[in-house]
């Protein structure tokens, strides 16, 4: 079992994945920049290590800063938490060079995952659809031309190296195709330092739909998906769990599908399967995520696992704790991530928090790590909480969600509460029916 | 007691965060309040977690001007190239901008640590082969006048 | 259904209450006295109204006040928490002379169960096992140690106007009995206003293990046990769903004997049954509560249920929305009470919070109204907080209570959060075999 | 005690969460109130809650002294003891001590309110006929000058 445990990042997932580590009786590290000296994360740990100054780049991205910290405080592994170093594949073999226990997949799936292309191929041999597209990379405008006649307009224009959904070009006709290909390749390549694109059907009306796996490298279990269509720029700020969209068939279609490909490849941690689902409940692959993501606890909330319990677990040599008919998802769950922004312009809002309050009670959880009297940095993420409310169906946990954001109060700085209130509130939203482009194209406050 | 050990004491009170002292010892009967500033208000919200989270020494300054040299990066300190020989600098040396004084260790990897400034080595904060965060000072130096 | 619902307590119910009501669409009314003006239930409620000076009886037990408050506001239904005015059956009565929906029980039940003999006698009649004793009031020694012969020491002798562990006296000798009977028929009248006494069997080492029914006056469904043994001075402290202590068939056969005999009185709304159980797990009644109990969220984590909700839908004339076959209890929850007291002397510890930090993230829930800045009054109860853990048995749920007292941060008042720690510690506690006892007597820290 | 002990005492205090600290013990008497920066800072927390709770008009009380008959109870406010009836005062009138200043209806029962001071009414500040809270100001009275 693991003795001691670094947690290389900050905020909400520092604590979350504390709290899991002391559970385990395991003691722990945090590493933090200096704009993070007074946070909760470095006040709760065993022990605390600055590693460098606000910047990312000087700190929580300084992998040798991270390993000397290991080093110094005796740590016997590292967990990446989100964001950060927690999908460098360097950084994990660095770790496990080191002797130490990377919390996460192995170095080898965070790189196939890494590589957009190849992990979409993977998963085509796999069984697992992805879209029609190119075979591979897409060099000339002929050869384009040729693809979207076959697959059909609208066709997208995607960077390999991208990701996060930068480097993409939608394309609606030949002539648009015609006229693009070249800046595409020309942006590709200022941004990513390489022109390689590839061609993916575009769907015009999609829902972003995930499902969560967790694996101990033998056995692998998919223990539920989560609706992920409210989003801006590739930005979630509302999730569900379970997507109430998709039928139960596709749902059970879906797990099944990528259980057996998760399991074939061998994996082991948390992967998280992103799809695309058309109206008609077509899925479609599109990348997997290799850590813990920020909406883990919606699954947490209707399958009563500890996700990160079981991923520290899982990291110690520990098989799967819980079999496939253990998990019995019951109820629904719903995500709000409150954001320090300006709810029109999302221009971020740091600063000092004057006034808070948290609201509790029945079905509401907090997952935060601020504080009345925070400074609130400017160098992160703007994300300071999240509000899950569980319910035992939809209309249940929706409405505790509402009032749970009534019962909010934050002075100081702006935030997105008014956004959060106005969606949850949407004819849409309450449907349960919304595309990716509802926040950003169709809703109107 | 003496004047001496009065000023002292007096000069010990003001250097913490006191706002109020009184004492009645063996014939002595002292009183002393610190005017209240007004200016720290904003970061006084944040004190509690400050008080417990700051984990370095709270030293007071003296009089003179008194420069830091603070550790570049996480690490282990080392006072001398190899355990055989000498310290890089000891307390009273003089050293010039641009002189190795320690080295930290990180990732197996030997960093040399320059004087960022010319002056005497007033104390060496950390004993050798201890960890040093990021920031932490290592030597205090009180720098040449020029 | 109710419109409007005004909440006649403070604090953390006060909260809790309106949650349940906003989820349902009700509007809701606090009323509050001077010494809550700031408080967060009068800032989230629609309305509120001040009802008094801080004192309770002249603001949240004055009957004339709150009336009065509903009058104006128009609210046609009155929640009254627990405390105060919550088990009063001349307020239900008045509430419902005045057309307003009373949130519980029948004046009549609520009387019933305000008179501890006849509650006792009652049940008894309707098959529920209770502590043998006096058939009525005992007015004389030698009938005192008649009874005492039969049944056999320890007995203890009970104000019949007496409660919630005042006016009690153990008797472990016929010796003891003929010094103490005049003396505790005295202390009675003296205390009570009345001299009447009666006689139960005492155990020496009992559990205190209630049972939670929410009956619509038709069908009663009894949703869980709740062992209530950490207690001190009859004030508990620390309580856990289910027992740990009673097996699984005695549970069964308590949750089935309460449910019968409250589906014959015709019980509406939420009632505790409260039990003494020695060791060989058999069980008596002691008392039944009509009112919401503080530990209610326990039995809410295990079974998913909104305990609050189905209360107010309840008293809006609607039938219970669940059968005994959707109560599913699984996992357990521990609630650890926080107060605002010193842990050693229990001296009450009111004051400015300065610095508050509530931990979150799986598992945990809160209930609260305190902020940083909040200045507890010396008025009332010095609760400030539950907090309460979740796991998917005993175990997980300890480590995450005690994480989550190890991430609670409350400076500026002293709070028992030592002693919580301590008690969580304990081998004994850890056990799960402790009983009404252990707090005050055993436990050593 | 020496001086060391004594910094020692200091010292120690001052690094745990105390805000004031006092102590006599044989000979000694030791009293020490650490700055408290957080009064206004937590006051400035709350005023968002203050000031959003606040359901009394923030009116600029001018130099006069003025005084406020209040609501001894929740309840509905009228100005007469009966419709047809004229008000029992109005703005300028000069009321005496015990004088029946308006009515408060609770429970469908008539409380008379009296004046708690003698002067003049400067201003109704209820109309008739509305819910008042308890502790609400209904008059403002400029008191006589005794």
């Amino acid at each position: 079992m693991i003795k001691k445990l670094l947690i290389a990042n900050r905020g909400e997932i520092a604590l979350r994945i504390m709290a899991s580590a002391k559970e385990l009786g395991i003691k722990t590290v945090v590493v933090f920049s200096e704009a993070d000296r007074d946070s909760m994360p470095v006040q709760l740990a065993d022990e605390a290590y600055c590693i460098g100054p606000a910047k990312p780049q000087d700190s929580y991205l300084n992998m040798a800063a991270v390993m000397s910290a290991a080093e110094i405080s005796g740590a016997d592994a590292i967990h990446p938490g989100y964001g950060f170093l927690s999908e460098n594949p360097r950084f994990a073999e660095i770790v496990e060079a080191e002797g130490l226990i990377f919390v996460g997949p192995s170095p080898q799936h965070i790189k196939l995952m890494g590589d957009k292309q190849r992990a979409r191929r993977t998963m085509e041999e796999l069984g697992v659809p992805v879209l029609p597209g190119s075979e591979g990379v897409v060099t000339r405008v002929g050869e384009a031309r040729r693809i979207a006649e076959k697959i059909g307009y609208p066709i997208i224009l995607k960077a390999v190296a991208g990701g996060g959904g930068r480097g993409m070009r939608i394309i609606n006709s030949p002539a648009e195709l015609e006229e693009n290909f070249k800046t595409a390749q020309r942006e590709a390549y200022l941004a990513f330092n390489s022109q390689d694109l590839y061609i993916e059907k575009y769907i015009e009306r999609a829902h972003h739909v995930e499902v969560q796996i967790i694996g101990d490298g033998e056995r692998v279990i998919a223990v539920g998906d989560r609706e992920c269509s409210m989003q801006r720029r590739h930005q979630k700020i509302v999730e569900e769990a379970p997507s109430p969209f998709i039928s139960q068939q596709t749902r059970e279609k879906m797990l099944t599908t990528v259980e057996r490909a998760a399991e074939r490849l061998g994996l082991r941690s948390l992967v998280t399967f992103e799809f695309l689902v058309d109206e008609d409940e077509n899925f479609y692959f599109i990348e997997a995520n290799t850590r813990i993501q920020v909406e883990h606890p919606i699954t947490e909330q209707v399958t009563g696992l500890d996700l990160v319990k079981e991923q520290i677990l899982i990291a110690s040599g520990e098989k799967l704790s819980f079999s496939r008919e253990d998990v019995k998802p019951f109820g629904h769950a719903i995500e709000a991530r409150i954001n320090a922004e300006d709810p029109r312009s999302f221009a971020p809002s740091p600063g000092r928090i004057q006034f808070l309050f948290l609201p509790g009670g029945n079905g509401i959880r907090v997952d935060t790590a601020v504080f009345q009297g925070y400074e609130i940095p400017p160098f992160y993420d703007s994300m300071i909480a999240k509000l899950i409310a569980y319910g035992r169906n939809r209309e249940e946990a929706l409405h505790k969600l509402e009032v749970a954001l009534h019962h909010t109060s934050i002075v100081g700085v702006k935030t997105n509460l008014p956004l959060l209130l106005s969606l949850l509130k949407s004819p849409q939203f309450r449907s349960g029916n919304y595309t990716t482009r509802f926040l950003e194209e169709e809703f109107i406050w | 007691m003496k004047i001496e050990e009065i000023k002292e004491l007096v000069d010990f009170i003001l250097s913490k965060q006191v706002e109020e002292f009184e004492i009645e010892v063996e014939g002595l009967r002292l009183k002393l309040v610190k005017p209240k500033p007004e200016v720290k208000v904003v970061e006084a919200a944040q004190l509690p977690a400050s008080q417990a989270l700051s984990q370095e020494p709270r030293k007071e300054e003296s009089e003179e001007k008194v420069h830091y040299i603070t550790a570049p990066m996480i690490g282990t300190f080392y006072r001398a190239p190899d355990p055989s020989s000498p310290p890089f600098v000891k307390e009273g040396d003089h050293v010039n901008k641009g002189d190795v004084v320690c080295i930290i260790e990180a990732m197996k990897l030997m960093n040399e640590v320059e004087a960022d400034v010319s002056g005497v080595i007033k104390e060496v904060l950390v004993e050798n082969a201890q960890p040093v965060e990021f920031g932490q000072k290592l030597f205090a130096i009180i720098p040449d006048n020029d």
